[in-house]
């Protein structure tokens, strides 16, 4: 809008270039110096790089096995000469077996989380977009899984696919899937009635590039603020279903299942024995205070 | 309609009597301010005037001008990181000065508010029975049976048609006319001596406005009440007020009766209105006023019209123009009027 | 306000006249009615449009106008196939845009048709994808229609440049704009087409009356400069009675009265448009409406009166009002009217009740 | 109310029947093989056969279905054969203890849950607030499981003041029953309590910036009286986006409050 002012004084000038609208800014980007303001989220994303890093680099962190220990060094406490962290039952080095153990339990908590968004944001987007009788039953089917208890729905699915990695994040991806939909799905259909997407229907656009361009970059949001804190909750899941017997097969380092085997000893050795609980705890809490720093950034209410 | 016009012995809170030729109410150099992370966004920014007993102040803005703000202001709604300075005398007390308590007791008795979406503006779960008695009790010492009775009256009083049914209804059950004249009943609970309404028409259809219209005249007629009217639209002020306030980012910029502001105007913005607005019948152009209103954050320095205004000089710049008395009932806030 | 480049938009030939041609938008009796579940056992139907019929010629602008739950927006998207038609039809240029059984059309074709008809909405701030900046969202049309990444970035620039933005403003966000702003980003969008046909739907609604003004004399200036055609909805008749060749007015999704515009104001006839024309605020006489406001509540589009819709408010309603629906008569030439009170040929009212002699004196 | 409650237990008969036959469908779309934990590690192909036959598992899948559901029908919920004993038997033998144990986690952490997040709405952004909030979400990543066990640690192994496990009669007095409640009311709780007191202070937080309540302030009601009218409002979103099997919502993910 050109404002064509007769009393182009410098006053005027120098304020109208000052008022001139900041830097176009994107809505990542702005999400971006919102997070980088955010002291919260990034001790937790600090916390959770260390714990992802320190379990891939496991091997070069320490020298101990994870599998085989030494039965003299059993039950050794927090603080042991050598065992900075003490040992387990069979006198192999906790430390070590933590920083492995990660592997497992952090895939086992994530990958589900992130294949079932896919999943669902596919199935939810179709069924508020879409609508008609196909998504119906979708979204029927969806609620009837959500109406079930997710950690007993994981242990029915994992325990009638029997035990091993992939079977739990098979499991887990299952029950994760219903939840997700019906987020992208009451997402979806607050988008559609917005006025743009009439705007877009009525370029002659198909629905899959409605979908794709239109729609998509506005469900975002809430969908990645709830997979966010899915993964908090999915960690512990995961440790559960290794806890009763259901996850990795021993004796590859797991959390859940080292707090499992570790439950004999917590009264001989009981700060040892805790300590996988702790990791899962931390790995847990971090994930979710960094959703609610994600869900700050981002700005979406919740 | 033949309808009773209730009596105040019910109130417990009496506003005390008015000497004769004071204002009802006077509002001195009233300023609200709230953080924002770009510094203090001045919403309401050095507002004066006076309300005399039973007259009607159409308070004229766009969006952002910051008339709902200043009702909010005087009623003390306005939230507890908001920075109010200045004086809103009510029948000789000052509103701001009260502690929470008090001003929530007359708040709903001496002094009431109408808002604008009656869609939303009612509890979605309680029906308008609840609703109405509740405020009846809570302004009077009323049994639960005859606070239904007041409620009833108040109901007639609006011109609900069959009141009984409409008592027992929830809000989703009436239309947008329908509910709006509850809200307009639940102000007038005790039968209060300063309405406040913000743009209580400008969600409802022209028809529906028409009648809400007609009813504001005919309660301030029979209560005598005075009455600050927000409004966005010039003419609907003409309609409603006797007195007009124009406002412009905060500030009052032009103030006087409906004449002087429609046929004497003074102030470029309010000519800026009345040239924009489509008049019917019209088959000109109309005179558009270029730009958007500032940001309340950051405000031009001197007039905050310069910006916008085609008559600007470098001293509109500089500093900003006091409020120039016109006429004993006109004045304006622009260096180009001169003192009358 | 920025003046228009005299260049036309280079993608269509000026429209020149009107000779032989047929309108460019023919509405037949289109009707709409939507399901609504009352109970899980009863299902209702809302009639949202009922027997609608009108034409806009080139480069004219026909406005419609109503209150909230008169069908207007509906039968905006009814027109440009956003909802799909239960009954009638609706010609673009002598083409029917619903694809019939004799003469299919394929996809192509009804792309081609759409092309030519588009929108300008209502909410500034629905109406453009906050995800998207401004560039983006006025290419998307152009990228879709296949233009190539220089077509579309020349085109969005004049695009800009045509509704008084700059051209930097296209790597802006919806939300770093002013109202007045978006709705400009939202024309220029629905121009990027070179559409026959703007339908504006309470285009100006949403803005500030200093705003407002703006925009309208943009509609215009674009108007005169490319041929545009407009069907302009609102429900301000000032604004509509200004902007309009033609107005419809529709009560409860039914046409009560077209005419063109200087003549609805001069002598409305229908007492819906009388009631309408005297419930809107007026800054010349301080003193209030002249007429006596509307009583009464719209009725429920579920289950609208009988005969007149308008009957249960209608200050002269008879007893024929309730028992046959009022058919559009053309009571002076190109003024007509869907009442029982006017019969053909005459703008005078009959008096045939006494009901209506009473309300008359 | 009442009906409200009428009509989700009404709902829980079709969703139990269409989520038992969801589960048995994903259990034949999915790979995995239910069979394994039950073969020696030396089986030939044929002791699986034989196995398959002699647990029905070769007949097709709607028939084993509608074999199943009309057993449960009848009672008999079939043979365990990981615990060797019939599954009716060992729901016999818990269902008492797990309904006592689930009825009082879920009272426990439903009331303590609301009564927290409500006060952390009213005061949101208050010293009570962040209390409320760091706790939920602390409560929201802890492992019941690992909880169990460090209360087990610091109440039973080193303190010495609760029983580690087993459980007493209400004979035993009303004390003595409580001290073997104390510990797993608290682990099982836990997360409810913190979901439900997020999910609360949401909706109170929300429902505070509705436009009604200016309405309400504005006829002066008085703060509790406006609380009153948000409370009324902010619960229904509490109980109606958790399911008809209300007792089991702690064992689901958070939902996403957003509107």
């Amino acid at each position: 809008m050109t404002t064509l002012n007769p009393a182009a004084s410098s006053i005027a000038a120098r304020w109208r270039e000052a008022d001139a609208p900041a830097a176009p800014e994107s809505y990542l980007q702005a999400a971006r110096r919102r997070f980088m303001k955010h002291r919260v989220g990034q001790v937790a994303f600090g916390v959770l790089a260390l714990l992802v890093l320190s379990a891939i680099f496991a091997p070069i962190l320490t020298t101990y096995d994870p599998i085989v220990g030494t039965p003299a060094d059993r039950l050794k406490g927090i603080g042991s000469a050598g065992h900075f962290l003490g040992t387990d039952e069979q006198g192999r080095d906790m430390l070590t077996r933590l920083l492995y153990g990660g592997r497992l339990s952090l895939i086992a908590g994530i990958v589900p989380v992130l294949i079932a968004t896919v999943i669902g944001t596919a199935l939810g987007s179709f069924s508020g977009y879409v609508k008609g009788w196909v998504a119906a039953l979708i979204m029927r089917a969806m609620d009837m899984l959500y109406a079930f208890p997710t950690v007993l729905l994981a242990i029915a699915v994992s325990a009638s696919l029997g035990p091993g990695l992939t079977n739990v994040i098979i499991a887990m991806t299952v029950v994760y899937i219903a939840p997700l939909a019906r987020v992208a799905e009451s997402a979806t259909r607050r988008v559609v009635v917005a006025e743009y997407i009439e705007a877009a229907r009525l370029t002659g656009a198909g629905t899959p590039k409605i979908l794709l361009t239109q729609v998509l970059a506005n469900i975002f949001s809430p969908i990645f603020v709830y997979a966010s804190g899915l993964v908090g909750l999915s960690i512990v899941i995961a440790a559960s279903l290794s806890f009763l017997g259901l996850g990795v097969k021993p004796p590859a380092p797991e959390w859940g299942f080292m707090l499992n085997s570790l439950r004999g000893t917590i009264y001989v050795n009981p700060w040892v024995a805790a300590l996988p609980g702790f990791f899962i705890f931390l790995t847990s809490i971090s994930f979710n205070m960094l959703a609610d720093a994600i869900r700050d950034s981002l700005d979406v209410r919740g | 309609m033949a309808v009773h016009v209730p009596q105040r012995s019910t109130t417990t809170n009496v506003p005390p009597a008015l000497a004769p030729g004071e204002p009802l109410l006077k509002v001195r150099g009233l300023t609200t301010r709230f953080p924002t992370k770009s510094g203090w966004l001045t919403a309401v920014n050095q507002v004066s005037f006076d309300l005399a007993p039973g007259r009607v102040l159409g308070v004229l803005g766009e969006s952002g001008s910051g008339k709902s703000a200043m009702l909010r202001t005087i009623l003390g709604l306005q939230p507890p990181t908001a920075q109010i300075e200045g004086e809103v005398i009510l029948n000789g007390r000052d509103l701001v000065a009260m502690s929470p308590a008090e001003r929530s007791a007359i708040r709903g008795s001496w002094v009431s508010m109408v808002f604008q979406d009656p869609m939303t503006a009612l509890d979605p779960v309680f029906s308008v029975e609840q609703q109405l008695v509740e405020t009846i009790r809570r302004h009077s010492d009323l049994s639960k049976k005859d606070a239904v009775d007041r409620a009833m009256e108040l109901l007639t009083l609006v011109q609900i048609p069959s009141p009984e049914r409409r008592l027992k209804a929830y809000p989703f059950e009436l239309s947008g006319g329908m509910r709006q004249r509850v809200v307009i009943a639940l102000a007038l609970v005790s039968n209060p001596t300063l309405l406040l309404a913000d743009e209580p028409t400008t969600a409802l259809d022209v028809t529906v406005q028409a009648r809400v219209l007609d009813l504001f005249r005919d309660l301030k007629e029979r209560l005598g009440m005075a009455v600050i009217f927000v409004t966005h639209d010039l003419a609907v002020a003409a309609e409603i007020a006797d007195e007009i306030a124009v406002m412009y980012a905060g500030r009052i910029v032009e103030q006087g009766t409906v004449p002087d502001i429609v046929r004497s105007t003074a102030h470029p913005y309010t000519r800026g209105l009345l040239e924009a607005n489509v008049r019917p019948g019209q088959l000109t152009r109309p005179e558009a006023i270029p730009g958007a209103p500032p940001n309340l954050a950051k405000l031009p320095p001197g007039c905050s019209f310069a910006p916008r205004c085609s008559v600007a000089e470098d001293r509109c710049w500089e500093s900003l123009p006091d409020l120039v008395t016109l006429t004993n009932t006109h004045s304006a806030r622009c260096v180009r009027v001169a003192r009358g | 306000m920025t003046t228009l480049s005299v260049e036309t938009d280079p993608l269509v030939a000026v429209v020149d006249g009107d000779a032989g041609r047929p309108p460019l938008l023919e509405v037949r009796n289109v009707s709409k009615s939507f399901p609504v579940r009352l109970s899980p056992f009863k299902k209702g139907y809302v009639s949202a449009v009922d027997g609608l019929s009108f034409t806009v010629k080139h480069g004219t602008t026909v406005g419609i106008v109503g209150e909230s739950g008169c069908g207007k927006s509906t039968a905006a998207r009814l027109i440009l196939g956003l909802i799909d038609i239960d009954n009638g039809d609706v010609l673009f240029e002598g083409r029917n845009v619903k694809a019939q059984r004799e003469s299919p059309q394929t996809p192509d074709d009804r792309r081609e048709l759409r092309r030519n008809m588009q929108m300008v909405f209502q909410d500034p701030h629905s109406a453009l994808n906050p995800r998207a900046s401004i560039g983006e969202i006025i290419s998307f049309p152009m990228k879709v229609h296949g233009f190539s990444k220089e077509e579309q970035q020349e085109r969005t620039q004049w695009l800009l440049e045509q509704v008084g933005l700059h051209a930097n403003h296209a790597s802006y966000y919806p939300h770093q704009m002013s109202g007045g702003q978006r709705q400009r980003v939202n024309i220029a969008r629905a121009l990027a087409l070179s559409p026959r046909l703007v339908v504006c739907d309470e285009a100006v609604s949403a803005l500030d009356k200093s705003v407002q003004a703006q925009v309208l004399n943009l509609l215009k200036d674009l108007q005169a400069e490319l041929g545009l055609t407009y069907l302009f909805i609102s429900h301000d008749l000032n604004v509509v009675q200004y902007m309009s060749d033609e107005v419809l007015v529709m009560y409860l999704g039914q046409a009560v009265e077209m005419t063109d515009s200087a003549r609805l104001y001069a002598k409305p006839l229908h007492p819906y448009t009388q009631a309408l024309l005297a419930s809107t605020p007026r800054l010349d006489d301080a003193d209030g409406p002249v007429a006596p406001p509307l009583e009464g509540e719209l009725p429920s589009p579920l289950d609208p009166p009988s005969g007149c819709r308008f009957r249960t408010r209608c200050p002269y309603a008879m007893e024929v009002c309730a028992q046959e629906r009022p058919l559009l008569v053309e009571a002076a030439d190109g003024h007509r009217v869907a009442c029982h009170l006017y019969v053909e040929g005459s703008v005078e009212m009959r008096a045939t009740s006494p009901a209506l002699a009473v309300s008359a004196s | 109310m009442a009906m409200v409650i009428l009509r989700r237990l009404g709902m829980a008969i079709p969703t139990l029947l269409g989520v038992s036959l969801l589960i048995w469908l994903l259990l034949s779309i999915l790979p995995g093989d239910p069979l394994v934990g039950l073969l020696p590690q030396d089986a030939t192909p044929q002791d699986r056969v034989d196995l398959e036959i002699a647990m029905g598992l070769d007949r097709p899948l709607p028939v084993r279905y509608v074999a199943w559901m009309g057993d449960v029908l009848r009672g008999d919920f079939g043979y365990s054969p990981f615990r060797r004993r019939d599954v009716s038997e060992l729901i016999a033998t818990a269902w008492k203890n797990t309904a006592v144990l689930a009825a009082v986690s879920a009272g426990f952490g439903l009331s303590i849950g609301l009564l927290a997040g409500t006060v952390a709405g009213v005061y949101r952004g208050r010293w009570i607030d962040r209390v409320v909030t760091s706790f939920s979400i602390v409560g929201l990543s802890v492992p019941s499981f690992w909880i169990a066990i460090l209360l087990l640690i610091v109440f039973s192994a080193e303190l010495k003041i609760l029983p580690a496990g087993g459980r007493a009669d209400f004979s035993d007095g009303l004390f003595n029953y409580a001290k073997y409640l104390v510990m797993p009311v608290f682990a099982g709780s836990l997360i409810t309590i913190a979901i439900t007191a997020r999910v609360a202070r949401a909706s109170i937080v929300e429902t505070y910036q509705a436009e009604f309540v200016e309405l309400l302030r504005a006829k002066g009601l008085r703060e509790w009286q406006v609380l009153l009218h948000v409370g009324k409002n902010a619960i229904s979103p509490v109980l109606t986006t958790r399911s008809p099997l209300g007792i089991w919502q702690w064992c689901r993910p958070p939902r996403c409050s957003s509107p």
